[in-house]
């Protein structure tokens, strides 16, 4: 099994939910109010009340099939507002 | 310009508050609230303006000075951001220019309701319906940028990106805080005409309640202002300048504006605010969705940590100066 | 039945800002409240419902209405989940019918609290001891509902599910909710009979500000209330019919039972209304902990999603001429 | 070493940190308000008005051998109320 | 000492809402407020106390009583934490004694405001500069505590930790509640002699609001006490002894103080009610921050769970029974 | 590359992110809120009113080297508060 880390701008978490179900992952989890910085230099607050949000970790475990199937449209997504995906070994309890 | 209202505007609870807040980055202090809790009063503030809105407007009913008002207002919201377009090109990008113009052209409605308090403490008065000029300057802004960008663009932008005009609409009309601003404005109105005890009712919350939440969360302004300003270094002096000459121009155009629409002091005031302030709610969530391919440092640094405290602190002041100079001059 | 109450019901404030709520999900508009926001609001308003409750009972007293109605609640508590239970079972195992019938025998404050805005609005009196009975109806039907899982429940349920008496005690009197309501409601009442004076300084915060939270509270409410109501189609088209129809069914006896206590129209309301609303906090924070094996949407999406938009938009003026119907009719 | 993530309800978090303290784990930490959607396609939001919660999201760093005494443990908890477990390794820094 | 006022001073409403928070976490309830909801509240006490305050010294003037009575207080903030350091130095190490002692030589709040509630419902008399009192013992002790550490900390602590007076100014006055609290007292002092129409404008947030605010507060800081109280059991029976017989002999000192500064019975409870509390949020923030090696649950537990609790429950009617002996005593 | 997670109080966050710029990391990512337990059994919660907070998730990726760089900073700093670092395996999408 992998782990895939997506952060990327909370903003653009309906698109990314809209891929990974497409995708048919049999699970994903979302922590929000993530802050950062990306390698632009920018960083990301948490600015709820701008409207600006900030940033979203998504943790997926599923197949290496399944990435494989979804690394167009996720590349797609993050290439649009920013942000990181990595993969990881990971084993069921 | 006598240095009095100035220091009478400073010394008003929210003002202070502000600079508390900013002083405390200033000082390294810890001082901090935290997420989601601004939000909190954010939304509060738009809530109880838009109701308390809604309600002088229906008390006040349509009267010959509103329309032209309001579709003055309307004017400005797509004037403003052209020129600022046009300023900003020597220096920026399209996407830049465009949603920093949009900022600009669009509002603040805290700079707003720090206005309505100064003229509360000079005992001015102002009229209900300009709470409406602070709605519909909201969005226009948001639409001429977008506009801009769609057809300024460079051609290569990918496919993705292509906006279409129902987009346009969605971000600028369906904004959460424009939406929310709006739908309590017409919740006041429909209150205010067929269920007025709701007006008593309300009244603790959205009135009496509304000074003391202003400071909160102008306490948190100051905070964030403060931590956004030194960014504004990277962005250079052109930003810089623009985030006070900007304001100042288009105060000098606004003041010409409600000069020629004979209002009062007070809603002159008013008006002149609208133009010179700049939105950090609508519009930077709007272009953060829309066109990432702007840096939203830039238009936030600039409205948030420049020209919203020029407004709050010197701005006001000078305007209302500005306004008694011009407004009451002999006819051209 | 005629329209005008209910047009009037959706034009107070309260309504119109859960519309508003509900409208901005339809519109995909980003308005959020964000977390733990809400729960601020339902703390607050719990704590202010039970606060001023029990002032009103250690007013009033125990007059001789009181108790009848009391253990009239009670029983209503205790009855509905179980025809709610036998209903449900056509369709659903135990787990589920049991959760779900728990949630309908329980009570929604926030409609009991529109009730009592709407009773106002429309000057019609009612009684402070009114809040005893929303009190008293949270728990019994959490207890139904874990009785008909521990004695209904396939047999080979895990060991570590089985459930002790004292165990569906705790979630029934100790769950949050019911006892932040229950506390604050003793709070109220020694507070007026031992400290009146406590209940002046509390009534700008308990009292003055009550509405405008509520607005604010509805506001999320709408929201939420909108984000789950596609989950119900998931439900099938029983769950959705038996949403509506079940407040309509426990209104309509409850309208007797309040007619045989020779309840006022106001009390009769307000018995109404805690008969026929849902528990969106209470019951589901219980079954959660204790009935895993109960799909939460199920007892969610019904209650917040359908249920309770119906009550506070369309039920509440239905019953009230349910009760006008049904309780000056001569004696049977 | 090894890194154990553990993603469940809550509302389970307390059996959780019990299981973990009786192995004697030598730390954890707990993330709450993660959100998600597990293999049932339940999506679990943060209701926390509701009383309902979200998820919560616990780190364990530790040896195999602790993550084995509380296999069976960390199971039962888990199939309660449903939630993920996964192991992965990692190196002191 | 008669019964009769703890039994009136625990049923005000704030120490029952602080009772019902400590009884849900004996019960198991799950009764919660979720971060940072507590921190909105004390973040608005401490403005509210601040501003309230700056307007009271504005008014009240420095008479010649306030000179002294303020000297007075910043020397017990001095004193204090030397005899709360010797006493731990039997027990605990350098770090963990300079800590504790810190936190009992500075003040709460929470504490100083049930006082204030305590001499209302009893209607004694006290003045409005007692809030500058409050205000200025916050950060000597803390200076006092750093500069224990200082000096009497074992030679080899490393070189990252050693502290310069600027950090130890920095930390006691720059704190985020120490800031908060002076700046809101200067704003409150500037609106009072500047914008006096500011004052009424922000009664409803800073004035009316407060009771109830405090109660939902104390609500919390009843849940967190209940939570910290059973680690006190590690800390052992030394610690637990210290943190109810340090405030008492606090108190004691303090009430021969305020009887040598003749002040009247309020403000000689407010005095005394300032010596015996114990401090939970600067003095641990700036701790936490410079002195790493003192364990925070000992100076957390000891202040929240059990000095604090014993202040407002026992502690307030205890004092005040000490000072009506103690002050009317005929000179010695 | 590497996934670098540190986890520490929040007191501790701005003089790590200090640490991460000065190594030049291409980014960061941190999640503050996080609650736990360490080897000294003193549990970290999240008290923010009473200004302790709580600790603070760090993620980083980044090239073995620049670990390499930042390690006796890290240490450093984790050394005052507490705190702790792990590396573990990651590829980029
Ligand atoms: N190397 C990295 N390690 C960890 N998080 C990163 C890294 N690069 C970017 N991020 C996260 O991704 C977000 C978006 O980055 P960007 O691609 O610059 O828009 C940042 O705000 C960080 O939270
Ligand atoms: N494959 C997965 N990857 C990441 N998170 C998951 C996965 N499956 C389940 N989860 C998380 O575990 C929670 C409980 O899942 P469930 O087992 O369906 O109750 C979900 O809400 C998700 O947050
Ligand atoms: N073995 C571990 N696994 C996961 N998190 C840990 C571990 N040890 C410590 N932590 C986290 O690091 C924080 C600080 O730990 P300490 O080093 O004890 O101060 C704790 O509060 C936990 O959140
Ligand atoms: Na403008
Ligand atoms: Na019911
Ligand atoms: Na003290």
């Amino acid at each position: 099994m992998k782990r895939l880390d997506l952060i990327f701008s909370e903003r653009e978490l309906d698109a990314i939910i809209k891929t990974l179900e497409k995708a048919n992952v049999p699970g994903y989890t979302v922590m929000k109010h993530a802050t950062g910085r990306g390698p632009e230099r920018v960083v990301t607050e948490d600015m709820e009340f701008t409207g600006l949000g900030a940033n979203a970790h998504v943790i997926v475990f599923c197949e290496q099939e399944l990435i494989d199937k979804m690394r167009d449209n996720i590349r797609d997504d993050l290439s649009y507002y920013g942000g990181v995906a990595y993969i990881s070994e990971a084993t069921p309890l | 310009m006598e240095i009095n209202p100035i220091l009478q505007n400073v010394l008003a609870p929210p003002v202070l508050f502000f600079l508390i807040g900013a002083i405390s980055v200033l000082f390294k202090s810890d001082l901090e609230i935290p997420a989601p809790l601004p939000k909190l009063f954010s939304l509060y503030l738009l809530l109880a303006i838009g109701f308390k809105g809604g309600i002088e407007i229906q008390k006040s009913g349509f009267t010959n000075q509103v329309l032209p008002t309001l579709s003055a207002a309307i004017l400005m919201s797509l004037v403003i951001p052209l020129i600022g377009f046009l300023i900003l090109r020597f220096k920026f990008d399209v996407f830049n220019s465009a949603a920093i113009a949009a900022a600009y052209g669009s509002i603040s409605a805290v700079t707003f309701i720090s206005a309505e308090s100064f003229l509360e403490n000079q005992k001015i008065a102002f009229d209900g319906f300009m709470v409406g000029a602070l709605a519909l300057m909201e969005s226009p802004a948001i639409i001429v940028g977008l506009l801009l960008v769609k057809f300024a663009a460079p051609k290569n932008r990918p496919k993705s990106r292509k906006m279409h005009l129902s987009a346009i609409l969605h971000e600028s009309l369906l904004n959460g805080s424009v939406y929310l601003l709006l739908s309590s404005l017409i919740v006041g109105f429909l209150t205010a005409s067929s269920n007025p005890s709701g007006i008593a009712k309300m009244e603790p919350f959205t009135g009496q309640l509304f000074y003391g939440a202003e400071c909160f969360f102008l306490l948190d302004m100051g905070i964030v202002a403060a931590q956004r300003l030194p960014r504004l270094k990277n962005a250079g002096s052109f930003l810089i300048g623009f985030s006070i000459f900007m304001p100042l121009f288009n105060a000098f155009i606004g003041v010409f504006v409600a000069r020629f629409l004979s209002l009062g002091p007070g809603n002159a005031l008013l008006f002149v605010v609208l133009c010179a302030s700049a939105s950090y709610l609508a519009v930077p969530a709007a272009m953060r969705m829309t066109v990432p391919e702007a840096k939203s440092s830039y238009y936030i640094s600039t409205t948030l940590g420049l020209t919203f405290p020029f407004n709050i602190v010197l701005g006001i002041p000078i305007y209302m100066s500005l306004v008694n100079t011009i407004i009451p001059l002999p006819p051209l």
